[in-house]
């Protein structure tokens, strides 16, 4: 199923909806080992999430989202580690406002522009933040990456633990809130109107639409959705290194979201789901292997599954519904 | 209702296969090092002389007790891989120890986890000073690059005048650089230069050209080993400033010993400190060093990394003699603050008790070439020397 | 004075090697982009292969390093026909972001054959006795071999430029990259343009990628360490164009070796933002057709 | 009767090539209005300009006696000009209702809003509806738009553009790709257009523009030649002079 802004498609959350999250209350009790995997997928997840709104819905083609997941992770983690502010929420709201000032601001400078420019612009804004974290050592420890980062407890209340069981919880909660403003985002009118300009913007601009404007306020968006992700990653690992900002992550997270599906949302939780945990089952036995196959699986979804996983399981259950449809009512559109 | 059952039987039985923890006398040892990336290979070094260091010493063990090595890679300096793997081997394999870590940044993001979970690291290479004063459960069987690099700059000074210094820009290369600045201008040298080189696959080319540009006596580096310090050596070669009467010093990582049959004519001359060289004149070295090749082949090198890694299974070892085999960790860090052997292959090293970091002996080596084959010769030593940085700086 | 301009000449002649290497790879990935309208990030995968083959023909099949260099083009070339027709040629029409991740599949392929053969570590080349040393002139010293690669690029890149001004194939190329359908009505084969240009620009980045292995050490992460440089030489020489990547390498080259000589402390920083400064300012790169 | 849309002196050069050369161009509100000429005579480039998809070299543009020349695409979009296009620019991936729908949205200046459903907007689903309704359309509302066949594609082209309630259409070439014998559908949704608008329509097909225009503009060379009702300008000689090869080729 697609999720797209539509006017005339009900916004409803449909019960399959609900069950990532059913699933994901119950791994917390019966994976306690797992925990810290756990609150892993699940950033990872929102990060996805945050790309699936530039890339499938907004169509903007970037290899350099990981300059806002850095900068969430950075903010947070520079905060508690060089200025003492160990409040999570607090880090958290940093996180946010540094990422929609430098996707505002980048946004409007690199939005006008499209193909391979638009595509070395994101890339050389990524690379230099990355530069900026390598060499900054005294803010961001460099290559050494930024280590004393000690997050307060939650409210004063929940403590981060050893075996990552409030981190899982804390990453769960924001991952629910951020993918309930993403969904309403997405089919609102406004994410209608992106879908509008990923199909067609040149027709956009001609009915009047800012479409600058809006691929701007995506942009914005999805940075600070980013930036929530790089901040959990932080307060979940309490250490930030320069990877979070590498080519090779950002070209990692768009392996999970094509995996999972491109422009559906949940293609960005299958996505990091199916990888982390193939990742931590397989990978550590066969490194070699696994990136192997990693890129053969990413050329076959290219070459015969652009849908992704999600793609499949559309196609097969149009597939099952055709062939009872002499029974079956109205079709959902 | 019936799928949601299934669900909850599959959900439940992964977790309990996954789940099964460490028999009553098997000890674990949670390893990781660097086994894939460009500096792959001193994941291997590490791991052979641990696996060589059981093999020899299975009958030291308490009668019942059983060690196991569980392995992990974390694919070159990544301290957040590093961390999360030392919180998956603490909480999913519930390892007694933690051991290995090649690099600096790893065993810093480390440090607070051994701390909250109660389980004695033993850092078998890592050498930045700051490492043991970040928990009372982190003991190091390696060196610190103080140790090397701070009699490196003492000796230099009685010498030269004029040095040039390239490190690598991580800690370990911050610490070198400060550790031979002292050395050196303490003695009365000058520093007329320096530079900080990127971690991973430079090429050194440009930055050997501003050294030989800013005309030293000396050139003082510190390099991640390995294949890189093949590549330093080649520039310096190519660059012609050992023609140009320019001398290379360092610590002993510019001149690896596995490296040294690729580097050609280069790193003659060079004059380096460290705690380990495989030409060392030690019945000790001599043993191990057989051990090594009747393991692995002639023409299999150790190195400071193998030997750091070879002690520091001697020490857990200790630790697990003493205590039976019944793992308690603050008894553990108490044994290994005492552990001393005369008899390493680099000589006699000893814990210090009041920082759990490694005293040796360092040694001042000339690169020549000895019945044909390049060799880092020992030609001064430097008795217990201590990691400086904590003396000068009170650390614990 | 006399220092600065050591190092002025010091810093010119390194970054000329640099740029001289960085433009053999790269102006294949200008031609093609601009010619197939490909996003071909996996192009550093090309140059990585021709630094493995050099390698292994020198240490594995002794082979001289001249021959070397020759086996790693034509292997390399005829590679990459094959990848031509079976993979790329299935993606011409299809979305940028389709190109990319394709692309990007065929890196972490790449990545992985290379450490499965060759494992992680960097491949040494044993240059002949004769590439090694120094070479002095006006009483300097210049490295022998770094003398060798600018002399072999200004070379290649005459050759280059004369094929494509001169000859029929360059004629087709440029009217190709001017206009595709125009050259396709007036009977031009596409596919074989297509196919012969990949061809070469790929053995050309095998080239490059043998020749410059002293300088870009060739390990398992080539292709995604070194593809923004490869990018921004295209990206600012403007696509499809010979001389603007020829131009933009030179700078990136030396401003590169200049920002190591004078202000490490900077690192890449500088060229970064000089890139996206241009990239604003020209959109289509210093010698592309402007929109 | 007023002006609704005018050029004077509209030029554009693309280095030497002269492709719009001083066009002084009048269109009267209400008026159905054609642009002819061969091709490469600069008939899209000038639609171009005055949409503001290209900025002229110089000359200006009025709309409803206000001057746009520096406008953007979507101010003058807001000031009641709307296109459709030679061909088919349309949401491939949307249905047939969405297409329209997005129009109507941005027209009501509600486009951006982030956070109600866009299907709480019944009005504007409601009025996308109508339109598709008064062209036809109703029973292909929820199609996919890429499934639709093309000659109700061209319909939906000419539908986003009345969504956005134009004073001035401009029509480039809307039987474009349409089988002759089918035009007629084109041609009665054309003359059941709103009285009021003012048209302008770029056609090849000759049938159509003299059924369809008042009066009629020649552009040859980037230049007027000539403008007239249908009958002037059938019966000048330089038009066939023009022509002659050009209808059958």
């Amino acid at each position: 199923m697609r999720h797209n802004g539509s006017y005339s498609a009900s916004p409803r959350i449909g019960l399959i909806e609900w069950l990532p999250w059913l699933l994901g209350v119950a791994a917390f009790f019966y994976l306690p080992e797992y925990l810290s995997l756990g609150a892993r997928i699940l950033v990872y997840i929102l990060y996805a999430l945050s790309v699936d709104l530039v890339v499938g819905y907004a169509g903007i083609v970037t290899l350099g989202h990981s300059a806002f997941f850095g900068l969430g992770a950075y903010a947070a983690g520079i905060l508690s580690a060089k200025v003492g502010v160990t409040d999570p929420m607090l880090q958290m709201l940093v996180a946010i406002a540094s990422c929609a000032l430098l996707g505002a601001a980048t946004g409007a400078l690199i939005l006008r522009t499209r193909g391979l420019t638009l595509l070395m612009l994101t890339l050389a804004i990524a690379a230099i933040l990355l530069e900026v974290a390598n060499k900054a050592t005294s803010i961001t420890g460099g290559a050494d990456g930024l280590s004393g980062i000690t997050v307060a407890p939650i409210f004063g209340l929940f403590r981060f633990d050893l075996f990552g069981k409030t981190a899982y919880w804390m990453c769960l909660v924001v991952l629910f809130i951020c993918w309930w403003i993403t969904r309403r985002i997405i089919y609102s009118p406004f994410g209608a109107s992106l879908v509008g300009i990923r199909e067609n913007h040149v027709r956009m601009a001609s009915i009047g639409s800012p479409v600058s404007m809006r691929l701007l306020t995506a942009y914005t968006l999805s940075a600070m959705l980013a930036g929530v992700a790089g901040a959990l990653l932080t307060q979940t690992n309490q250490f930030v290194g320069l990877n979070v900002l590498s080519f090779e992550s950002a070209g990692e997270l768009l392996v999970m979201l094509i995996l999972g599906g491109v422009g559906r949302i949940y293609g960005a939780f299958v996505g990091p789901i199916v990888y982390m945990i193939a990742q931590d089952q397989l990978a550590k036995q066969f490194p070699e292997y696994w990136s192997l196959g990693i890129g053969v699986l990413l050329v076959a979804i290219v070459l015969f599954a652009r849908g992704g996983l999600l793609g499949i399981v559309d196609l097969v259950v149009a597939h099952a519904k055709r062939g009872k449809s002499a029974f079956a009512g109205k079709e959902a559109p | 209702m019936k799928s949601r059952t299934a669900f909850k039987i599959g959900l439940g039985l992964v977790a309990s296969v996954l789940a099964m923890s460490a028999t009553a006398q098997t000890v674990k040892i949670g390893f990781i090092s660097t086994y894939s990336g460009p500096m792959a290979s001193l994941g291997e070094e590490m791991e052979r002389a641990v696996k060589l260091y059981m093999k020899l010493n299975g009958d030291k063990l308490p009668a019942g007790v059983k060690v196991e090595l569980v392995a992990r890679d974390d694919g070159g300096p990544n301290p957040d891989k590093g961390k999360q793997l030392a919180q998956e081997l603490i909480v999913r394999d519930h390892v007694n120890f933690l051991a290995g870590v090649v690099w600096t940044p790893s065993a810093i993001a480390i440090a607070p986890l051994v701390t909250e979970a109660k389980v004695p690291f033993i850092v078998m290479n890592a050498g930045g000073s700051v490492i043991t004063t970040l928990s009372p459960y982190i003991v190091r069987t390696s060196f610190t690059l103080w140790q090397a690099a701070y009699p490196m700059g003492q000796w230099a000074a009685k010498k030269y005048k004029r040095a040039y210094i390239a490190v690598s820009d991580f800690a370990p290369g911050h610490d070198s650089e400060a550790a031979f600045e002292k050395g050196f201008v303490t003695g009365g040298g000058e520093i007329v230069g320096r530079v900080r080189m990127p971690v991973s696959n430079p090429d050194f080319i440009p930055f050997m050209q501003r050294a030989k540009d800013a005309k030293p006596d000396i050139v003082f580096s510190f390099i991640p080993g390995g294949v890189q310090s093949t590549q330093i050596m080649k520039a310096f070669g190519d660059l012609g400033l050992a023609k140009a009467g320019v001398k290379f010093v360092g610590t002993g990582d510019i001149v690896s010993d596995e490296e040294l049959p690729n580097m050609g004519d280069a790193p003659l001359g060079a004059v380096t400190a460290h705690h380990y060289s495989t030409a060392g004149d030690r019945p000790a070295n001599k043993a191990f060093l057989a051990a090594w090749h009747k393991e692995y082949g002639a023409k299999a090198t150790p190195n400071f990394l193998s030997v750091a890694s070879y002690d520091g299974m001697d020490a857990i070892y200790t630790a697990i003699r003493e205590q039976n085999g019944k793992i308690d960790p603050d008894q553990t860090i108490a044994i290994l603050k005492n552990y001393k052997n005369p008899n390493s292959p680099r000589g006699p090293i000893a814990i210090d008790p009041e920082t759990r970091d490694i005293i040796q002996n360092e040694y001042i080596r000339e690169t020549r070439r000895v019945n044909g084959e390049m060799a880092n010769v020992e030609i001064e030593t430097i008795p217990d020397a201590k990691d400086y940085w904590k003396v000068f700086n009170g650390k614990k | 004075m006399q220092e600065l301009i050591a190092s002025l000449v010091s810093v010119a002649f390194h970054g000329t090697a640099y740029g001289m290497i960085l433009y053999v790879i790269s102006v294949g990935l200008s031609v093609t982009m601009g010619l197939m309208g490909f996003a071909n990030l996996a192009h550093g995968v090309f140059a990585m292969a021709g630094g493995y083959l050099l390698t292994t023909a020198m240490d594995s099949w002794g082979v001289p390093f001249p021959l070397a260099l020759v086996i790693s083009f034509v292997l390399v070339a005829l590679g990459s026909v094959v990848l031509e027709r079976l993979l790329y040629a299935r993606l011409y029409s299809a979305g940028e972001l389709a190109q990319v991740l394709f692309t990007i599949g065929l890196i972490f392929i790449a990545t992985a054959v290379a450490r499965l053969i060759y494992g992680t570590l960097q491949q040494p080349v044993h240059l002949p006795e004769y590439m090694k040393g120094q070479f002095s002139l006006l009483g300097r010293d210049f490295p022998t071999y770094r003398v060798f690669i600018i002399l072999f690029g200004a070379a290649l890149v005459s050759a280059l430029w004369f094929g494509v001004e001169r000859t029929r194939f360059g004629a087709m190329v440029r009217a190709a990259v001017d206009n595709r359908a125009m050259a396709q009505s007036v009977g031009i084969d596409t596919q074989m343009l297509f196919m012969a240009t990949f061809a070469l620009g790929s053995g050309l980045a095998g080239l490059g990628g043998a020749l410059g292995a002293e300088i870009i050490a060739i390990q398992p992460s080539y292709p995604f360490e070194h593809l923004i440089y490869f990018l921004i030489v295209v990206a600012v020489g403007g696509l499809g164009s010979l001389r603007g990547p020829f131009v933009a390498a030179l700078v990136i080259g030396i401003a590169d070796t200049a920002c190591k000589y004078w202000v490490p402390e900077f690192g890449a920083f500088l060229i970064y933002v000089a890139t996206i400064l241009l990239l604003l300012w020209r959109p289509a790169g210093l010698f592309g057709r402007q929109a | 009767m007023s002006v609704v849309l005018e050029t004077r002196s509209l030029c554009k050069r693309f280095g030497a090539l002269t492709v719009a050369d001083h066009i002084d161009f009048q269109l009267q509100a209400g008026a159905r209005h054609a642009l002819i000429g061969p091709n490469g005579a600069g008939k899209t480039t000038f639609v171009n300009m005055l949409t503001g998809r290209l900025a002229p070299t110089s000359g200006r543009i009025f709309l409803g006696g206000e001057d746009v020349s520096t406008l953007s695409q979507r101010e003058r979009v807001r000031r009641g000009l709307g296109r459709t296009f030679q061909i088919n620019s349309l949401f491939r991936g949307l249905s047939v209702v969405d297409n329209v729908a997005l129009a109507v949205a941005e027209r009501r200046g509600m486009g951006g809003r982030l956070f109600r459903s866009a299907s709480s907007y019944a009005d504007v689903r409601d009025e996308a509806m109508a339109l598709l309704a008064s062209l036809g359309l109703a029973e292909d509302a929820q199609v996919n738009l890429a499934n639709l066949a093309y000659g109700k594609q061209r319909l939906v082209e000419i539908a986003i553009t009345l969504a956005m309630k134009p004073r001035v259409l401009l029509l480039d070439e809307p039987a474009a790709g349409v089988p002759s014998i089918e035009t007629h559908r084109i041609l009665d949704v054309l003359d059941a257009l709103p009285a009021e608008i003012g048209i302008l329509i770029i056609e090849h097909d000759m049938d159509l523009v003299f059924r369809f225009a008042k009066r009629i503009t020649i552009l040859v060379n980037g230049a007027t030649l000539l403008e007239g009702t249908p009958e002037e300008i059938a019966a000048d000689p330089r038009v066939r002079e023009v022509y002659l090869g050009e209808r059958h080729d």
